[in-house]
């Protein structure tokens, strides 16, 4: 088996998916959860235009669209994960401020 | 004996980790295989693509698979940035945010140059995507970034497009697009079906249309909560309270 | 095309970036090396012919969701550097997933 | 105009438009967004009511959009199942907007806070919509790329609806359920990309055809099935669910629970009914094994549950699990299999839903949800104790509801084929259901007079539409022919 | 002829309809709500009327509902769901009128009573089933519509036996359920009127058709409360006296027995039911549970356990003589089920009204009784000598063919069983007789809420016992006569199975 660029992106498409679910299980803070998802994305995405690449004579332009439309998506999703994450964020922040009241006030 | 418990606790964690990562490897060893194995890979759509492109009004193979044989898919994409900003802007943040630092006049008059340049480069990609790389997308992103930097710099030029009008700004994407595929489904019975000779000029309208769109979109994201709102948080502290008890 | 030096350069620094975008001590720095991760990968798109989405990627993937996370860094961390409060106050909250 | 209307093809892109032209309307209209919202459910559910009758009337059929012919376009498909799912959502959907528009007017009656619940219900509609369209958009998709732009559509609002109600529960469960979502679609996307990597097309219809085992298509299947339990939060992954289910608001509960669960299952169904034959006995088995597990470990949290809107959404993890044991059955019956497990899932939408919007009508009268606290409320509310009371006899499998119907069914597919530990398993989730359901139901149908009166501070909408809802639970278990009829339509 | 198809239908919408309306209306509307009960049970009363007749000049009545594909509700009165609606249908309109008068002034009326139609119309439902599926439907309905009647009081005490009444009956329901459909995937839907269905498969699927008969026996068997299933029947006492009645004596432990009478006779047949062996250990079963439920019977001091016990004890009777499998036996069993009925809920009637008028709940109170009841207590003695068997009481007639039957059929031990059963009876009744009338009245009644007028208690709390006590008196004397449900039952006997 000839080791064509396909392959090598292929794999390290499907590689950084691994990370990113990794880092998705593994780590505890909501930013960096977040940061594993882009990246669980992108690799999702290099395997998609790997695809497309094929053997490098005819690009196939359906993943590229579809990688594009990922992207958007991609992006919006990490808009309102982000958001929520500062919500929760805030959240924990007022329940301290409010326990430390009612530590004070006790 | 607490001391002990945590280790042991950490113990169990890093064997878990542990775990986990052999797993993940042996995933990845199964997706290495169904990559590698079974055959050639068929040959996707290239040719097809190929031949329908003289119908499609458009030059660029991606520009044409975008915007006319797999339009269903942008037009639910448009929407799904739309939802973006529409959850982002349901979540009212519960303290009021920091205001932003002072930015120093240097950016300031940066910003000033690139604004401009920007948005040139957005019209540029924007026409080149016809026929070469670029097209909505890639323009729409610039103009976010255009937006952002706005933002970032609190320019006066945000005021150029009132509060009240942002909404209607944000969806005005979303239902052209919708517009246009319901008016080629009254027009010539299928939806998103543009007839030959008009697509050409309607994809343009519309790739203009979208992207701008997508940069408003993308910029309100960045903004985060809604316009009007951000006045409203600081009673939000007070709310918690009351709210941890009720429901 | 044969597969040369420079790609499984470029793949290897991709991995090694999303590595330590993950384990990296430091959220800011974390962030910085996400976007440069980005920028790689748009590299890597214009080795695989796909100049539509290395724009894009360049424009949405890398600049836009930097900027967004940067933002976002500022907003969850009041402190100039807040790095341990935002690890303390997150393990508790979100175990397992 | 009129004869594009009669003429019939566009009847099935109708369902997706409107609500998204709904949501539009109601996001822009912010002073009043309850009336394009109501009216956007309301054309929605006529639309999709069309589309059923259509489809009894001249048969299934596809629809390609733009008029590209896949695999270049997307296509839509039109069949029994797809269609039925639509009129599920349809039905369920139109309640729970009656249902939302008294909620939110009964909120801001009952606490003040106008401004606050002004912006929810502002949020509410567009969202609804968004996720109604998308909804439609993924039952009658036929692409499967497409299929990942609507499950994203569907994710990210019903995360957004999940976080609206704005107490801290609720957003770290919108949060939880965000990461999920995100890895569930993934986890699709890669796996479409095998698809396409192999078959060079989209069109779920053309790769079913020319499906083999090739170790890519294994892996393929594996990311799309783990992808789309993770969404539909099968027993190892059902963790997100009840956190979520049970903290947002009442209309988003129903919908969370009733439709958005059913959404991803449907996806999962349509993916396996083609390859089921192909991978034999051994995985399905697995499914039906975890389906099993879900069903007992389910009811068990279910009955250990103090709060009501916990103890319904710890019965959807157990009654999903009803979704996943029919696979086993459905080697050697694929049309009763399908039948019954179809049934099943719109008299568990219709009944599930109907009791998330009863339980949410006695929290917002009662203020608050312990079981135990809740006796003698039937006096205050009768019409909402009883749709509640209704509901659960359908997930007890008890007639004359439609939940007994597809118990029959299900029992009867697995009697004849001689799976005894299926029957148990069926047998045990209709025990414990019972048992459950029971605990709750006697003590808000309870005689007893507890001082939870009050005067009633729910609108009328609210308690008639659950109502409703519970009434058509029931109505199903009388239409079996109809239903099965409209289901045996071929695409 | 069209009102012939839906006569059926109308007899179930009689009580239903007025049920459903009876819900919505608010609890201070008392007259529109008693209006709305005794118009149902008097026009049910009339339409079983007319079905009778139709039947007895040989109109067929039948109802078919597809729910499933191949799959129907059917509603079809053959002689023997017309023996059981006419007993229904009567004994609803005395309990209703009853009813009315005890709950006088009590909260949740309307809940009540709403429940209360729909538990007949279900009981009706199960009477009128054609096959095992519509038996089922109704069968499971009947636990949810009893519950509410059975916790109405509310009390810890209520809540709890409507526990184990639940846990009980479902139970029971599930096991049916599973055997019917196990039945279904063997054989198809089995329909009543089709006997000999399952003859065909005796020789292949022996065992099997064994172990769903002990399935559907244990789902009846439940509500029928045979011996080891019989513990939420004394505890279900909590509720009001009314309810213990329809319990009793309409609904649900009839219902049961009248299932197992469907399923040994329509759904095996006697001669499958004998060649699988399956009537004996039937024979045996209800044989314990008489003996046992009179021996229960004797030591309970609350009055209505005892009469509970007595319940568990007389219902097998009619299981005891089906299981015997004689065409006299039968009789005697099946003619049990309305005598049974009529002699049980006077003696429940007559225990509310001791409950009601003076507040006794227990026997060892009552001496003195009859002084200050004379007429309850004539009631209840006339009914409780026709349960001891003595002649010429319905109860009798019953025993004799039982015994008969069994003679015919060579089980000789069977007498035994009938003559110690009907000793015991004689044991816990008789005290109670002897203590109300000849003893002195101890000390002041626990609550005595005075006499009306010249009466002893409200009207409506008298005629009704009184009257099903004289029926159940002239039924015995006149079995002989052709409007008797001796007759009735000879006629189910002869025409329905041909014996």
């Amino acid at each position: 088996m000839i080791f064509s660029p396909g392959h090598v992106y292929g794999l390290t498409g499907l590689l950084l998916f691994i990370v990113g679910l990794a880092g998705l299980i593994l780590c505890a803070q909501l930013l960096r959860k977040i940061l594993a998802v882009n990246i669980m994305a992108s690799g999702v995405f290099l395997f998609l235009v790997t695809i497309a690449h094929g053997n490098g004579v005819l690009i196939d332009p359906v993943p590229h669209a579809m990688v594009l439309t990922g992207i958007v998506v991609s992006v919006s999703s990490t808009a309102v994960a982000l958001a929520l994450a500062g919500r929760v964020q805030d959240m924990a922040h007022c329940r301290d401020l409010l326990k430390k009241k009612a530590r004070g006030e006790g | 004996m607490r001391a002990c418990e945590s280790t042991g606790h950490r113990c169990g964690r890093r064997l878990g980790s542990l775990l986990s990562l052999v797993m993940l490897a042996m995933l990845f060893a199964a997706l290495a295989w169904g990559c590698l194995t079974g055959g050639a890979p068929s040959s996707g759509l290239g040719q097809s693509v190929d031949a329908a492109l003289h119908d499609s009004g458009v030059e660029s193979r991606v520009t044409a698979v975008l915007l006319n044989y797999r339009a269903y898919d942008t037009l639910l994409e448009c929407f799904v940035l739309f939802l973006g900003v529409v959850v982002v802007w349901s979540l009212r943040p519960y303290r009021p945010q920091h205001p932003d630092p002072p930015i120093g006049s240097i950016l300031a008059s940066l910003v000033r140059f690139l604004i401009p340049l920007m948005v040139l480069v957005g019209g540029y990609l924007l026409w080149a995507g016809s026929n070469q790389a670029g097209g909505a997308f890639q323009a729409g992103a610039i103009l976010g970034g255009a937006g952002v930097l706005l933002l970032l710099a609190s320019s006066p030029l945000l005021h150029v497009l009132p509060k009240v009008l942002l909404p209607g700004a944000i969806c005005l994407g979303p239902l052209f697009f919708l517009v246009v595929a319901v008016g080629a489904m009254v027009l010539g019975g299928v939806f998103l079906g543009y007839r030959r000779e008009t697509a050409a000029i309607v994809i343009v309208v519309l790739e203009a249309v979208a992207a701008g769109a997508i940069g408003l979109s993308l910029a309100a994201l960045f903004r985060g909560s809604r316009p009007e709102e951000t006045s409203s948080a600081q009673a939000r502290t007070d709310a918690l309270t009351q709210e941890e008890g009720q429901e | 095309m044969i597969v040369s030096a420079f790609d499984l350069v470029l793949c290897l620094t991709l991995v090694w970036l999303a590595w330590h975008v993950l384990v990296s001590p430091d959220l800011f720095r974390a962030v910085v090396l996400f976007i440069s991760f980005g920028l790689l990968m748009a590299l890597a798109w214009v080795r695989l012919l796909a100049p539509d989405v290395a724009l894009a990627e360049a424009a949405i993937g890398s600049g836009l969701t930097g900027a967004l996370f940067l933002s976002a860094l500022r907003r969850l961390t009041p402190g100039r550097r807040g790095e341990r409060r935002v690890d303390r106050k997150e393990g508790g909250d979100d175990e397992g997933l | 105009m009129i004869r594009l209307l009669l003429q019939g093809d566009c009847w099935l892109i109708l369902p997706v438009i409107l609500p998204l032209l709904g949501a539009l309307l109601s996001f822009l209209l912010k002073k009043q967004p309850r009336l394009p919202g109501v009216l956007g459910a309301l054309v929605t559910f006529f639309a999709s009511a069309a589309l059923a009758w259509k489809l009894v009337s001249h048969g299934g059929g596809r629809y390609y959009l733009g008029g590209w012919q896949p695999p270049l376009g997307i296509s839509l498909r039109a069949d029994g199942p797809a269609v039925l799912m639509v009129l599920m959502t349809a039905v369920t959907g139109l309640a729970v907007s009656v249902y939302a528009g008294g909620y939110f007017q009964s909120r801001i009656n009952k606490r003040g806070e106008e401004q606050r619940h002004l912006a929810q219900e502002r949020s509410f509609w567009p969202l609804w919509l968004l996720l109604w369209a998308a909804l439609n958009g993924m039952f009658l998709s036929a692409d499967i790329f497409n299929m990942y732009v609507t499950l994203e559509l569907v994710a990210l609002s019903s995360v957004g609806l999940t976080a609206l109600s704005g107490k801290p529960a609720s957003q770290v469960a919108a949060m939880r359920y965000l990461l999920v979502s995100l890895l569930g679609s993934l986890s699709f996307l890669l796996g479409v990309a095998f698809l396409y990597k192999v078959h060079g097309s989209l069109d779920l219809l053309a790769i079913g055809a020319a499906l083999s085992l090739a170790p890519a298509v294994v892996m393929a299947m594996v990311l799309i099935s783990v992808g789309l339990m993770l969404k539909t939060a099968l027993f190892p992954f059902h963790f997100w669910l009840p956190p979520a289910h049970a903290n947002a608001l009442a209309p988003v509960s129903a919908i969370l629970s009733g439709l958005v669960i059913n959404g991803a299952w449907y996806l999962f169904f349509r993916f396996w009914q083609g390859v089921l034959p192909l991978v034999g006995e051994g995985a399905a088995t697995l499914l039906a094994v975890l389906g099993g597990v879900a069903i007992v470990w389910g009811a068990y949290q279910a009955f250990c549950q103090q709060r009501l809107k916990m103890l319904v959404a710890y019965s959807t993890v157990a009654q999903i699990g009803y979704l996943f044991i029919i696979f086993p059955l459905m080697e050697m019956g694929p049309e009763q299999g399908a039948a019954a497990v179809f049934y099943f899932v719109i008299s568990h939408s219709c009944a599930k839903a109907a009791m998330f919007l009863a339980a949410g009508t006695l929290f917002l009268q009662v203020g608050h949800d312990r079981i135990s606290d809740l006796d003698g409320v039937r006096q205050v509310l009768p019409k909402t104790t009883f749709a509640f009371a209704l509901g659960g006899l359908s997930l007890m499998g008890l007639p004359p509801t439609g939940g007994f119907i597809a118990k029959y069914m299900y029992l009867s597919q697995a009697v004849s084929q001689e799976r005894w530990w299926l029957v148990a398993v069926i047998v045990a989730g209709s025990c414990l259901a019972a048992v459950y359901i029971c605990r709750a139901v006697a003590h808000i149908l309870s005689p007893r007079l507890v001082a939870v009166a009050g005067p009633v501070v729910v609108a009328a909408s609210m308690e008639w539409s659950a109502l409703a809802l519970a009434l058509v639970a029931m109505l199903l278990g009388f239409v079996g022919p109809l239903v099965l009829h409209l289901i045996e339509v071929a695409g | 002829m069209i009102w012939h198809d839906w006569l059926l239908v109308m007899i179930l919408l009689s009580s239903l309809g007025p049920g459903l309306i009876i819900f919505s209306l608010a609890e201070s509307s008392r007259a529109s709500r008693t209006t709305l009960n005794i118009f149902g049970a008097v026009t049910k009363m009339v339409l079983v009327l007319v079905m009778i007749l139709g039947i007895y000049r040989g109109h067929s009545f039948a109802v078919h509902f597809t729910i499933l594909p191949g799959l129907e509700l059917v509603l079809r009165a053959d002689p023997l769901s017309a023996l059981f609606v006419t007993l229904s249908s009567i004994l609803w309109l005395f309990t209703t009128l009853y009813a009315i008068a005890y709950l006088e002034d009590s909260p949740n009326r309307s809940h009540f009573f709403g429940y209360f139609s729909l538990c007949v119309t279900v009981t009706i439902g199960i009477a009128l089933a054609g096959n095992l599926l519509t038996f089922l439907f109704f069968f499971e309905m009947l636990t949810l519509s009893t519950y509410p009647l059975v916790v109405h009081r509310g009390t810890a005490e209520a809540m709890a036996a409507g526990k184990v009444y639940l846990v009980y009956t479902l139970a029971g329901g599930i096991l049916l359920f599973i055997g019917v459909v196990w039945l279904h995937a063997m054989a198809g839907p089995v329909d009543f009127s089709r006997p000999g269905l399952l003859t065909p498969l005796v020789a292949g699927h022996g065992t099997t058709l064994k172990i769903i008969f002990y399935l559907l026996l244990a789902g009846v068997g439940v509500k029928a409360a045979l011996f080891p299933l019989h513990g939420w029947l004394p505890r279900a006492m909590v509720a009001p006296a009314p309810v213990s009645a329809l319990l009793h004596a309409v609904a649900v432990v009839k219902a049961g027995a009248f299932g197992i009478i469907r399923i040994v006779l329509d759904v095996y047949g006697l001669d499958t039911a004998r060649t699988l062996g399956l009537l004996l250990p039937l024979m045996l079963l209800s044989s314990i549970t008489i003996m046992y439920g009179s021996v229960r019977a004797l030591s309970q001091d609350n009055l209505k356990r005892r009469l509970a016990f007595s319940t568990v004890s007389q219902v097998s009777y009619i299981a005891l003589g089906i299981s015997i499998g004689s065409p006299l036996a039968i009789m005697g069993g099946m003619v049990h089920l309305v005598h049974q009925g009529l002699m049980k809920i006077t003696l429940f009637f007559c225990a509310g009204n001791i409950a009601e008028t003076l507040g006794i709940h227990d026997i060892s109170r009552m001496n003195g009784v009859g002084r200050r009841l004379p007429v309850t207590m004539a009631a209840f003695t006339l009914a409780a000598m026709g349960m001891i068997g003595l002649p010429p009481m319905a109860g009798f007639v019953s025993k004799w063919y039982l015994g008969l039957g069994a003679l015919a059929q060579g089980q000789g031990w069977i007498v035994w069983v009938l003559v110690l059963s009907s000793l015991l009876n004689g044991a816990y009744f008789l005290p109670i007789l002897y203590g109300a009338w000849f003893k002195e009245q101890e000390g002041e009644w626990p609550a005595d809420s005075g006499t009306v007028g010249s009466l002893e208690s409200h009207w409506m709390l008298i005629v009704p016992p009184v009257i099903t006590a004289v029926v159940s008196l002239l039924v015995g004397l006149l079995a002989n006569s052709s409007l008797s449900p001796l007759a009735w039952v000879r006629f189910i006997v002869r025409t329905g199975y041909g014996l």
